[in-house]
C-alpha cells in the first residue's frame, strides 16, 4: 500500500464508509432519543414574553445575562466560542471543502481566502489546546472528565492539524498528509454519532424542552 | 411492601423520557453548572457538580434505552446501578440539591438539569434512598395531614387567635367563596400574623374567602421527596376541597414549594388540568393592587431588601410582582446583587431544610447568601416564603448578622389602614 | 486541417514568472561583488547560475541593467547562439547560451579573467591543424 | 572492438562537435540538474575522459514507447550524441544483428564487462506462468535478469513499468507484471518513472552516473530527486490560479481558453512528482497542461488505477450511493429501539406499584 493507494481508498472506499456509519448513526440515535417522547403539561400555561422554546435554542448560544458566568470559567466560554467558531469557517468557508460539499450535495456558496483560513486553523486548535489544559487543570472538569472526553478531543483535533499541516506541506509528503487528513475526518464521522459530539445535533433539542418546560410557566430561560 | 432498588429501578425506567434522553446525549462534560451552584461555589467540592448528581440516572438511562448502552450491561461493560450507590447518591441528589434551578439556566447545551433531579427522586424515593428527615415530613403530612403535626383544631384556635386580634371573622368551609386561602404549617405554628394579614386584605378588597378543614395544609413533602404517588395523595387533598367548595382561585401561601406542587406539578400528577386556578398570594396581592383593591398608607424608612425565593421567581415566574408591591410600602427598597431571576437560594428549599444530616454543609452554603446581604447590608429582608424565612433567620444568626426577616404579605397588611379609614 | 482550425485555441497566460519584481535581484549584485573581490585577492574565479534562484524575468532585466555593458561582447556559435558580454565591472560575464531554437537554455554570471568558453580550447585547435593542412594540400595541387 | 572503446571526446570531435560546444552543453545540463555550475566543468572533464561504458538494454514488457522517447532528437542534439558516446552493446530493437548473433552479442557483452556495465531495463518483469508471458529467445524475462542483473554495475528502470509495473500491472494484472525494483534488491536501482519519461532526465541521469560513476540522489521511489524531487502542482506555471480559486469547469469553457487551472478536470498534478513543468517536452516545446489537458500522474505508482483521470482529486469517489441505504439501515434501528424502549416504558409503567408511605422504608 503506498502513497496514491492509501489517498484513493480514503477517498473512495474509506469516505463511502465513514459517511454511511455517521448517516446511518445519526437517524438511529436521533430516533433513539426522541422516540421516547413525553408526557404534556396538563397545568395551564403562564403566557411571557420571550419564554419559548424557539427563543431558548438561540438565546442559550450566549452566556445567561448578569450571571458573571463568563468571568466564572472564561476558557470553557472564550476558548469555547473560538474553536467552534474557528471549526465552522475552516470547515465551511474553505474553498477546497466547499467544492467537495458542492460535489456531494450540489449546494455552493463563496469561500474565504486561504491565507485567513490558515490563520483561522492555527487559531482553533490553539484555543482547543488551551481548553484541554482546562480540562485537565480545573477540578471541576477533571474530575467529569473520562475517556471519552479526551477522545473526542483528540478526534477533533487531528482533522484541523492534519489538514493544515497538508495545506502547509509540513512533514510529511502533500499526498500522505492529504490522506492522513482525509482518514482523521473519517474517524470523525463514524465516532460522532456515538459519543458526546452527537451534542452537535441533539443541544437544540435539550435547549428546546428546557425553554418549552420553563416557557410554559411564564419563565423565559 | 418494603422499597427495593428493583421497584427503584423500574420508576426510573417510566419516568425516563425524550429530554433526558437529549440532555444525557447533550452534556459535554464542560463543568459550567457547578460555577452557578452555591454548594459547589462555597464548599469547591467538585462532587456537588448538579450533572454529576445524574450519573445514577445516566447509567440507567444508557443501559436501558440505548443499544449501545444495552449491549454494553449485557457484556459488562457497563455495571447495573447498585443500591449502594443510590444510597452514596442521597447525599448529593437532596442533601445539596434544593432545586433552585440555577445549573438549568446556565448550562450551555441546554440541559434541564433539575428536571432531571426531580426524575431521579422518584426513583430514590421508591428505593427507599431518600433522607430520613424528609419521610418524617411525608409521613406526618399524609397521616396527619401537615408535615409539622398540625391539626384542624390547631388551626381553629390559631383561627379565634386572629379574630380576636383583627376583629375580622376567618370563614372555614365557606362554599362559593372566591378564593380559598391555604396555610403552610411554617405560618400556622411560626407566623400567625399571615393568616390576620390575609383576613386585612381580603376585607379591604372586598374578596369572599374561605379556609378549608379537609386542605388547609399547602406544603407538599411528596413532591419534594420526588414521589409523584405520594404527592398526588396530598395534592388530590386541596384539589378535592376546591372543588367541593367550588372556589374560582386557590391561594397558594407564602411558600415556594407549595406553589410548584400545585400550581405546575399539581395538574400532571393528578392526571387532569384543574377546573380552577392557583395563584400564589404574591401575584394575588399584585392583582388587587393593579386593581386598586389594594391600599396602603405610609413607609417602611429603613434600609429593606427582598430575597426571591427560587420556586416563586426563577422557578415559577413570579418577578416583578413582589417589587411592584415592595414599592408600595417600602421607601428604602434596594435589590441585592444577583437578585429576581438569577437569585441564589437561601440553601433550604426541596425538603433539604427538612435534613438534620444536611445542616452543616446549608450553613456552609449559606455563605452565599451571607455574601448578597453584605453587599447591601439592609436593615431588614423581605421574603414571600416561609421555609426561606426559618432557613434565612438559622443562617443569620449563625452567622451573627442581625437582619430580622419579614414576610411581604404580613408587611403589606401592616400598612392597611384600620376599619373605617 | 491546420492547427487553427481545431475549436480550442489556448490563450495561456504569459510566463507567470511576469514581471513583478520579486526584490531577489539585490543580493545577487552583493554577490557578485563578493566573488570579484575573491578573484582579485586569490584569482579564484566563481560562477552564479541565475536559472537556480527564483528571478523573475523583471528581476533579470533588473540586473543586466544595474550591471550594465563593458568594452567586450563575444557571440558564440556553439549549437545554437551564446553571448557573453563584459558587464560595467570588468571581470564580471554575463553568459548566455541558447539552443539551436534560440530559446535561453541557461545563464550565468562568470566571474574570472577571461570564460572558458572565449579562450580557444587545445582540441579545437588541433582541428583548426588539420584544417591548415588540408588548405595547404589543396593550394600546393592547384 | 577496439575503436568502439574509444575517449568520448575522439567520438565527439569526429562528429564535428567542438569542444566549446560540450562545455556549454555540460553547463547547461549541470544547470538543469541544479547542480551548482563548477559541477558543470567537473562533469565536462569527466565525461570527455570516459572511457566509453558498456550499457546493455533488455527490454522486458514494454510498448517501446520509452525506447522511442530515448532515442528521439529532435535536433542532432548533445543528447543523441551522449548516447552515441555509450557503447550501446545490446539494444534489441536498434540492433542489427539478430537471433543467434543477437544472443551472442549479448553474453561476450556480459562477459567482458562483468560487473561494470550499466544495465538499461523498460518494460515490466512479468511473473504469471513464471514469466511465460514475455520472453526473447525462448527465455522468459524473469529467467534474463536473474542471471544478468548480478553482474551490472547499477540498474536503470527506464519508464513506469519498469520503476513500479506501470500498466501491465493495472489492475487485474493478468500478466503478474512486476517493478524490476521487485525483483533485484541487491543492486542499486534508478527508477527513472514516466510514461514514457522526459527524454532529457534520462540523459541527466546517464550524464550524472558517468560523471560521477555513482547513482544520483534518490527519493524514497528511487527517482533521482534532481528531476523527482518537486509535484508537478510545485512547479506549474498555472499554479496561481489554483491558489485564486479560477478553475477550468470543462475543457472549452471561458476558464479553459483562459488557461485557468485544471484541478477540477482531473488533475493530478498535486500527487505527481517529476519535471514535465519545468523542463517540458519535445524539446520544451510544451506539455500536457500547457496543451489543455491535466496531469494524469503517469510517473507515479500504479496511476492508471487511482481513479479516473478526469476526477478532480478533492472529488471523493461516490459516497452518497451508499447514503440511502445508510439511512434506510439507520432509521431500521432507529425504529426497531423505540419500537423496545416504548414497549419497556410501558411495562414499567404497568408494572408500577404505587408507593405508600411504607415503600419509603428499605
Amino acid at each position: 500500500m503506498n502513497e496514491m493507494q492509501f489517498l484513493t481508498w480514503v477517498r473512495g472506499p474509506g469516505l463511502d464508509i465513514a459517511v454511511s456509519i455517521f448517516l446511518l448513526g445519526v437517524i438511529w440515535r436521533l430516533l433513539e432519543i426522541y422516540s421516547l417522547g413525553r408526557k404534556k403539561d396538563l397545568a395551564a400555561p403562564r403566557q411571557a414574553a420571550g419564554a419559548s422554546g424557539f427563543h431558548t435554542v438561540f438565546r442559550r448560544s450566549m452566556p445567561p445575562a448578569g450571571m458573571g458566568m463568563v468571568k466564572k470559567s472564561p476558557v470553557s466560554y472564550i476558548g469555547g466560542y473560538i474553536f467552534h467558531i474557528g471549526l465552522f469557517f475552516v470547515v465551511f468557508l474553505f474553498a477546497p471543502h466547499i467544492k467537495l460539499i458542492n460535489s456531494l450535495i450540489g449546494v455552493s456558496w463563496p469561500g474565504l481566502p486561504s491565507q485567513f483560513i490558515d490563520l483561522m486553523a492555527v487559531v482553533t486548535m490553539a484555543a482547543m489546546v488551551v481548553v484541554l489544559a482546562d480540562r485537565i487543570n480545573r477540578p471541576v472538569k477533571r474530575y467529569l472528565s473520562n475517556f471519552e472526553d479526551y477522545f473526542t478531543w483528540g478526534v477533533t483535533f487531528l482533522p484541523v492539524l492534519t489538514g493544515w499541516m497538508a495545506v502547509q506541506h509540513l512533514l510529511l509528503p502533500y499526498t500522505t498528509m492529504l490522506a492522513l487528513h482525509i482518514l482523521s475526518v473519517e474517524i470523525l464521522l463514524v465516532v460522532l454519532p456515538f459519543t458526546k459530539l452527537f451534542h452537535a445535533f441533539t443541544l437544540w433539542g435539550s435547549r428546546w424542552y428546557n425553554g418549552q418546560v420553563n416557557g410554559h410557566k411564564g419563565v423565559a430561560v | 411492601m418494603s422499597a427495593t432498588l428493583e421497584k427503584g429501578v423500574r420508576v426510573l425506567k417510566e419516568v425516563i423520557d425524550a429530554p433526558i434522553a437529549s440532555y444525557f446525549n447533550s452534556c459535554v462534560h464542560c463543568g459550567i453548572c457547578a460555577e452557578a451552584c452555591l454548594f459547589y461555589t462555597e464548599t469547591g467540592d467538585p462532587k456537588y457538580t448538579p450533572i454529576h448528581k445524574l450519573e445514577p440516572l445516566r447509567r440507567v438511562y444508557e443501559q436501558e434505552y440505548t443499544l449501545l448502552g444495552r449491549l454494553a450491561k449485557m457484556v459488562g461493560l457497563s455495571k447495573p446501578v447498585t443500591d449502594a450507590e443510590l444510597a452514596e447518591w442521597q447525599e448529593l441528589v437532596y442533601n445539596s440539591c434544593t432545586l433552585c434551578g440555577r445549573c438549568s439556566v446556565v448550562c450551555p447545551v441546554g440541559n434541564d438539569i433539575v428536571y432531571m433531579v426531580l426524575k431521579l427522586r422518584e426513583g430514590m424515593s421508591a428505593s427507599g434512598n431518600a433522607p430520613e428527615g424528609i419521610k418524617g415530613a411525608v409521613n406526618r403530612t399524609v397521616t396527619i395531614g401537615s408535615p409539622m403535626g398540625v391539626k384542624l383544631p390547631a388551626v381553629k384556635a390559631q383561627m379565634k387567635h386572629v379574630e380576636e386580634d383583627y376583629g375580622i371573622p376567618i370563614p372555614l368551609d365557606v362554599e362559593g367563596a372566591e378564593y380559598m386561602v391555604m396555610l403552610s404549617s411554617m405560618e400556622i405554628i411560626n407566623f400567625p400574623e399571615y393568616l390576620g394579614a390575609i383576613a386585612k386584605i381580603m376585607r379591604q378588597a372586598g374578596k369572599t374567602w374561605t379556609l378549608c378543614s379537609t386542605a388547609f395544609e399547602a406544603t407538599n413533602a411528596g413532591y419534594q421527596i420526588g414521589n409523584s404517588d405520594l404527592a398526588r395523595v396530598i395534592v388530590s387533598r386541596i384539589v378535592e376541597g376546591a372543588e367541593k367548595l367550588k372556589v374560582k382561585t386557590v391561594i397558594s401561601p407564602e411558600c415556594g414549594h407549595a406553589y410548584s406542587a400545585l400550581r405546575w406539578n399539581g395538574a400532571n400528577v393528578v392526571g387532569r388540568p384543574f377546573t380552577f386556578q392557583v395563584k400564589h398570594i404574591v401575584e394575588v396581592l399584585d392583582e388587587f393592587r393593579a386593581q386598586g383593591l389594594l391600599k396602603t398608607e405610609g413607609f417602611e424608612t429603613d434600609r429593606l431588601t427582598f430575597h426571591d425565593p427560587c420556586q416563586l421567581a426563577r422557578r415559577g415566574g413570579v418577578i416583578q410582582p413582589q417589587r411592584n408591591l415592595m414599592n408600595m410600602v417600602a421607601k428604602n427598597f434596594v435589590e441585592m446583587p444577583d437578585a429576581g431571576f438569577i437569585n441564589w437560594c437561601c440553601g433550604g428549599g426541596g425538603g433539604a431544610s427538612a435534613i438534620e444530616e444536611g445542616e452543616e454543609l446549608r450553613l456552609e452554603a449559606f455563605k452565599k447568601k451571607k455574601s448578597q446581604l453584605d453587599a447591601v447590608k439592609p436593615d431588614r429582608l423581605v421574603t414571600a416564603c416561609a421555609n426561606c424565612r426559618i432557613v434565612l433567620e438559622e443562617g443569620l444568626e449563625h452567622y451573627q448578622m442581625d437582619i430580622p426577616v419579614v414576610g411581604l404579605t404580613e408587611m403589606i397588611a401592616e400598612h392597611i389602614p384600620e376599619k373605617g379609614a | 486541417m491546420a492547427l487553427s482550425d481545431i475549436g480550442i485555441v489556448v490563450q495561456g497566460p504569459a510566463e507567470p514568472r511576469g514581471d513583478t519584481l520579486t526584490g531577489n535581484a539585490q543580493p545577487v549584485l552583493r554577490e557578485i561583488r563578493d566573488l570579484l573581490q575573491r578573484l582579485i585577492d586569490s584569482g579564484e574565479t566563481g560562477a552564479i547560475d541565475l536559472r537556480a534562484m527564483p528571478l523573475s524575468d523583471a528581476d533579470l532585466l533588473w540586473l543586466a541593467g544595474q550591471l550594465g555593458e563593458g568594452e567586450v561582447q563575444v557571440s558564440l556559435n556553439t549549437d545554437g547562439r551564446s553571448t557573453i558580454t563584459e558587464t560595467q565591472a570588468p571581470a564580471v560575464w554575463w553568459v548566455t547560451h541558447r539552443n539551436a531554437k534560440d530559446k535561453v537554455v541557461s545563464e550565468f554570471i562568470e566571474i574570472t579573467w577571461v570564460p572558458d568558453l572565449v579562450a580557444a580550447q587545445r582540441e579545437d585547435a588541433r582541428l583548426g591543424l588539420a584544417y591548415l593542412d588540408s588548405l595547404i594540400l589543396d593550394l600546393s595541387q592547384s | 572492438m577496439e575503436e568502439k572503446q574509444g575517449l568520448l571526446a575522439h567520438s565527439l570531435i569526429r562528429h564535428g562537435v567542438s569542444r566549446r560546444t560540450f562545455l556549454k552543453y555540460c553547463a547547461t545540463l549541470a544547470s538543469m540538474m541544479a547542480l551548482p555550475p563548477s559541477a558543470g566543468r567537473a562533469m565536462a572533464e569527466a565525461m570527455a575522459a570516459a572511457r566509453r561504458p558498456s550499457v546493455i538494454w533488455l527490454p522486458f514488457q514494454e510498448c517501446t514507447g520509452c525506447t522511442e522517447s530515448i532515442t528521439r532528437s529532435h535536433s542532432p542534439s548533445i543528447e543523441g550524441l551522449i548516447f552515441d558516446s555509450i557503447s550501446l552493446d545490446y539494444q534489441e530493437t536498434l540492433m542489427a544483428a539478430a537471433g543467434h548473433q543477437a544472443e551472442e552479442a549479448l553474453h561476450k557483452a556480459i562477459e567482458d564487462n562483468k560487473g561494470k556495465f550499466l544495465l538499461i531495463i523498460d518494460g515490466s518483469v512479468a511473473t504469471g506462468l513464471d514469466g511465460a508471458y514475455s520472453c526473447i529467445a525462448g527465455r522468459s524475462n524473469l529467467d534474463l535478469l536473474k542471471e544478468v542483473a548480478p553482474h551490472a554495475a547499477a540498474i536503470v528502470a527506464v519508464g513506469s513499468c519498469a520503476a513500479f509495473g506501470g500498466i501491465p500491472k493495472a489492475n487485474p494484472n493478468p500478466t503478474g507484471a512486476v517493478a524490476v525494483s521487485d525483483i533485484v534488491k541487491d543492486k542499486p536501482i534508478i527508477n527513472v518513472p514516466g510514461c514514457p519519461p522526459i527524454p532529457v532526465v534520462m540523459t541527466g541521469v546517464l550524464a550524472h552516473y558517468l560523471t560521477f560513476s555513482t547513482v544520483p540522489e534518490l527519493d524514497k521511489l528511487g527517482r533521482p530527486k534532481a528531476f523527482y524531487g518537486e509535484t508537478i502542482h510545485d512547479r506549474c506555471y498555472r499554479r496561481p490560479f489554483y491558489d485564486q480559486g479560477k478553475f477550468a469547469k470543462t475543457f472549452d469553457d471561458e476558464g479553459a481558453r483562459k488557461g485557468w487551472c485544471l484541478f477540477e478536470l482531473g488533475c493530478k498534478g498535486p500527487v505527481t512528482y517529476n519535471a514535465c513543468a519545468s523542463t517540458k517536452w519535445n524539446d520544451s516545446t510544451s506539455w500536457p497542461v500547457e496543451s489543455g489537458h491535466g496531469c494524469i500522474g503517469c510517473s507515479e505508482p500504479d496511476f492508471w488505477d487511482a481513479g479516473g483521470f478526469y476526477k478532480a482529486l478533492s472529488m471523493p469517489a461516490d459516497p452518497l450511493k451508499l447514503a440511502s441505504t445508510a439511512a434506510m439501515v439507520g432509521a431500521a434501528a432507529g425504529v426497531a429501539m423505540s419500537i423496545a424502549n416504548r414497549a419497556k416504558k410501558g411495562a414499567a409503567k404497568s408494572a408500577h406499584e404505587t408507593t405508600t408511605l411504607a415503600d419509603l422504608e428499605k
